[in-house]
């Protein structure tokens, strides 16, 4: 069960102009990650231009599957939407720290902004009903596996910078309502989050004065994912920390922005 | 069979990998390049450490370092930038936490250091010489000084002789003395080196460069340059190895873009008598074993039995 | 209907892309790089020569060379190794052959030149500069210097002002110092250059390499070592460009793996007030253009209205 | 009419392990390829390793389609066999001279060694039944266009270093005997030779002392494919000249081997 392994892409499915589901068949037995965790991801390829692997978060893996939702950000997702099937890629992991698991008297909120939901899926599915699952994005096709995260959910809350589904606002505007109406509860939520920075300052924001525990999913460009290179850093209270090996998950109280 | 198995042996015990740098004896010229292996513990979820010519780990100081902001990390055209600002734990954490594991293994230890000043680097040098199983000391020269307005060690020939007798007097470890390309004449530094008691010289190390997002006009990198690896520099790399080579009588280490095994031969035949892997790790966390497999293939096809036979072995007429 | 085309014809107005290297006016920054276009004529089946902010031709000497054997080219990750060897026809049979056909153009003809000593610059420059229609001269000092055994001009600061003065005396054309890569502290070539009279720089030339058939165990150059460009060398030269930037007074024209717009961007951002398209021009004969038409488009999204806003408008606090 | 032009793959064909049939439609109009010039071919990608255009012989180019036949050598010709069906191709040509056509009184021979097929196929065709084809590879497999070849011919010899088909020779052995039977010809015949470097050396020492004609078509490596790098030299009784402009087409005698 090696840490590094190839997979046969055995669907590249675009899901719409920036997002494709990618499942691949591992081609030798995988040790199964848990939520939080990632793969470093590579072309397979003997060019050396893109160099680097790119780390993703799957939706689920299992020996037989591993199923990957990316967006096509820059040439590296470029080129993996234009892979097709039967390509093999090659693959390290799984990678990186977990999100801890909340305790039987916490209520888990789990606030996802655009892809961030790819890290936090499969989590949610983990806290099956368990968890108020917030979840925004710019326009309605950016909102994904919708039809799943309302069956994890608990409750699932949606929001559009544009108003094309859900409300037309920020999801931490939902959010702050939310802790705001349930205010009596703050010490039993636990909230992890995964999104662009600046939803994770507004959330900052939010809880610092409530005493509510979140944890954060990190991202940083990252070279080797295993801890070795330093190049990943994340500032924290206690110097850098290796977002690939301390990380990707910390407590958001660690993190200095 | 017992024929077959017998020829079979007998072909691995006529093929010799063994090189020497200065007294150190490698069972194979596969290292490991510094800062790119971590500690060797990182990686011995993937390799077999014992198979390794020799572990280079990541560069120490005196006392610990915090290294530079993020982004540290920028992809390059067949390359990557780095500005990891020497970040390590330090000589005393690295020998009570890290050493003990490494010490499990049947590779030999090579311990890569630098300093602020002169001192720091003597200093460093004589805490490593006096510990059991390190076995070797590279000593990075491509980091600023603190005592010349914080220019690189290594791109003035003065300094760099400077420094590198200095440590060569509080260590009789083999001293390998890591060169920085971005100087004018990588022979003359060279030369330097030798003179002032190296025993080896390796190199290259990263060549400066940056990268700049348009879109918010910064540079990519957050402390703005940072030093370019990977295939893009392969060959500056070469030309400097074959370079040194014909200038120095000691052993050079070629680094630089090393990928595979063809990579690794091309550096041997300019005259690396062994070579370190670098951001290969990085692309394929098994690429040192790789190499090394790659070059007993390639000698066995080619009937070469000694891996000398390689070292220096560039036709140029 | 009429309305807006005159809002798009001062949409364009508005937008200045025109740049001044000393007293040369470019209507916009797009240069060719010496050596890769030719002598123009090569590529005006698929460029507008007219769009051009300049034509830099084919390096010249005061007599033809034949250049050096062949193999002359070699592809390595991301970028080309060359070892032309200068070849040329020299600077009568320019004046007499190629310049005719140039001078057709609305774009200023810039002439690279070279020689094997300090008295051959002079030569051919004092020639250049009885000529009409040449608007300004590229002195390539990235060449083997004949009276101090072939070290190259440009590594040595005292022969570059040297020589660079040398020129600076016989011509009142714009005189570029193009300069090598290949040193230690490319700030203090550049303030030399500076110092003895040019009125602009350019870098960066390409950065010594060479590449090994391991079968063969030859050199895959026939000259053995050349001089490397394209993409892998971007980050250095745009390191480079920003040291000089910051350093100097007289503008600077950026260029090292130049293959879009956004790369020229990114040069022109740590300084460049001009850049030259280079390898690019072999992978795609349209770049200029195609570079050209991706800065104006860029600069409309962005609402830039004047090419100066980009010049060394990186952000670094 | 564009000299840089991009065309779809419409057929990427594998002939054997080492050998494939591109056939290509361009997207614009195109210039009409004379025998013995060629394309300089990209991938078309973004990426920039590999970088470089590879320089190659049309077997027949027309607006319609580009038939392209390739040995996979290299990265280069690698990449290219992986290329699927719909991929598009950036292509600059046609470049470089184009094989002299023999006077009336002429009998043209044609000699091709393994993929230096490809340079002569489209001359063969155009001599139509007029020339001797002397056609010579290492195996069987490498032999390819045969029934093509037989139909151009006014007679086809074959050899094979293996004897696996024609016969067990070099090429230049057959060449030589034919010569020899035919020397009351010699001021007739005019060669065309593609091949390696071996063969076309040998063919020289045959013909040095009978005052035969022979073009050459030359190979190095290629930058920009139009005369500009000086990157394609080779050595010639007048100095060095430029195979994508000058040649790639050169009487033997010229070049200084
Ligand atoms: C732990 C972790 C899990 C992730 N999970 C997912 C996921 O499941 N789905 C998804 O779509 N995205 C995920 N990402 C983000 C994803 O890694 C980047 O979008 C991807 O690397 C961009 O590559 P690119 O080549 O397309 O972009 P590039 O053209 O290389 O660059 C675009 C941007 O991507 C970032 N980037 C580039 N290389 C890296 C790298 N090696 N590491 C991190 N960021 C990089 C850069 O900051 C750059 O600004 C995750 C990131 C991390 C750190
Ligand atoms: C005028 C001309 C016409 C040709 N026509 C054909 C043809 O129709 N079919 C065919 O199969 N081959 C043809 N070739 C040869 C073909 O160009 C090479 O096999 C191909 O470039 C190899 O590319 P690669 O990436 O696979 O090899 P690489 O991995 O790049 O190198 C393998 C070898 O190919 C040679 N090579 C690499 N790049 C170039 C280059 N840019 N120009 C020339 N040679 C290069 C090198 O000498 C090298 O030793 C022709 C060559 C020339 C000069
Ligand atoms: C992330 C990273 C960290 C590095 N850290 C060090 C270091 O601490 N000390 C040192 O001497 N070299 C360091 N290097 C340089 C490498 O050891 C090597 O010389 C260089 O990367 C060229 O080899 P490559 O192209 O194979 O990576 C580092 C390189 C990288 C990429
Ligand atoms: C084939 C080739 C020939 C060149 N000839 C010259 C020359 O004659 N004079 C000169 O100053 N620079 C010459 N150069 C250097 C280029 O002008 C340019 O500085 C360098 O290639 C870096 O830019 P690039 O990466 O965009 O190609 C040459 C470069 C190449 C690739
Ligand atoms: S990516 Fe190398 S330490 Fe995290
Ligand atoms: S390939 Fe550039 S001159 Fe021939």
């Amino acid at each position: 069960m090696s840490k590094y392994f190839r997979a046969r892409i055995k669907e590249n499915r675009k899901l719409n102009k920036d997002h494709n589901l990618l499942i691949l068949t591992p081609l030798t037995p995988i040790k199964e990650p848990e939520p939080g965790q990632f793969y470093m991801i590579g072309m397979g390829r003997e060019e050396y231009d893109p160099l680097l692997k790119r780390p993703f978060s799957p939706l689920s893996s299992s020996p037989e599957s591993i199923q990957i939702l990316y967006r096509i950000r820059g040439r590296g997702t470029l080129i993996m939407s234009n892979m097709g099937e039967g390509s093999v890629l090659d693959i390290l992991g799984p990678l990186g720290n977990a999100y801890p698991m909340p305790a039987r008297n916490h209520i888990p909120l789990v606030i996802a902004g655009g892809i961030g939901i790819a890290s936090l899926f499969s989590l949610s599915k983990k806290l099956s009903k368990r968890a108020y699952i917030f979840y925004g994005a710019r326009k309605r096709n950016e909102l994904l596996l919708m039809d799943e995260l309302k069956n994890f959910a608990k409750e699932l809350f949606i929001s559009t910078n544009d108003g094309s589904v859900g409300e037309k606002c920020d999801i931490t505007d939902i959010l702050k309502r939310f802790l705001n109406s349930q205010s009596y509860l703050s010490d039993k939520f636990l909230l992890y989050l995964c999104g662009p920075k600046p939803m994770l300052k507004a959330i900052l924001e939010i809880i610092k004065d409530r005493k509510i525990n979140a944890y954060v999913s990190m991202e940083e460009n990252m070279a080797c994912g295993i801890g070795a290179c330093l190049g990943c850093a994340v500032k924290t209270v206690k110097g850098y920390k290796m977002v690939c090996k301390e990380g990707p998950v910390f407590p958001i109280e660690e993190i200095v922005w | 069979m017992s024929e077959r198995v017998t020829l079979y042996a007998s072909d691995i015990l006529l093929m010799n990998l063994s090189v020497t740098i200065g007294k150190l004896k490698l069972k194979n010229p596969v290292m490991t390049a510094s800062g790119t292996f971590g500690y060797g513990e990182e990686y011995s979820d993937f390799v077999d450490l014992n198979r390794l010519g020799a572990i280079v780990v990541k560069g120490l100081s005196l006392l610990p370092r915090e290294g530079n902001p993020p982004p540290r990390i920028v992809e390059t055209p067949a390359g990557m930038l780095n500005s990891i600002g020497l970040q390590n734990i330090g000589v005393e954490n690295f020998i009570r936490e890290k050493l003990p594991f490494l010490r499990k293994f049947d590779a030999p230890i090579i311990v890569n250091f630098f300093g602020d000043t002169i001192g720091e680097y003597e200093e460093v040098a004589r805490k490593l010489n006096d510990v059991d199983s390190i076995h070797g000391l590279e000593m990075n020269i491509s980091c600023p000084n603190k005592e010349a307005s914080w220019k690189i060690f290594g791109t003035d020939p003065e300094v760099t002789f400077r420094v590198v007798q200095a440590v060569r007097k509080v260590t009789d470890l083999p001293l390998i003395a890591k060169l920085s390309p971005n100087v004018t004449d990588i022979a003359q530094m060279a030369r330097v080196a030798e003179d002032a008691g190296a025993d080896a010289l390796s190199l290259i190390n990263t060549l400066t460069g940056m990268a700049v997002d348009i879109k918010t006009r910064r540079p990519k990198l957050g402390k703005f340059t940072g030093g370019l690896s990977g295939p893009a520099i392969k060959p500056i790399a070469l030309r400097m190895v074959w370079e040194v080579y014909k200038t120095v009588r000691i052993p050079v280490i070629g680094m630089g873009g090393i990928m595979n095994a063809n990579d690794a031969i091309e550096f041997m035949l300019v005259g690396a008598r062994a070579i370190a892997v670098g951001t290969a790790n990085f692309i394929n966390p098994l690429a040192t074993i790789d190499i090394l497999e790659g070059i007993e293939t390639f000698m066995r096809e080619n009937k070469i039995t000694d891996i000398k036979e390689l070292i220096g072995g560039l036709k140029c007429h």
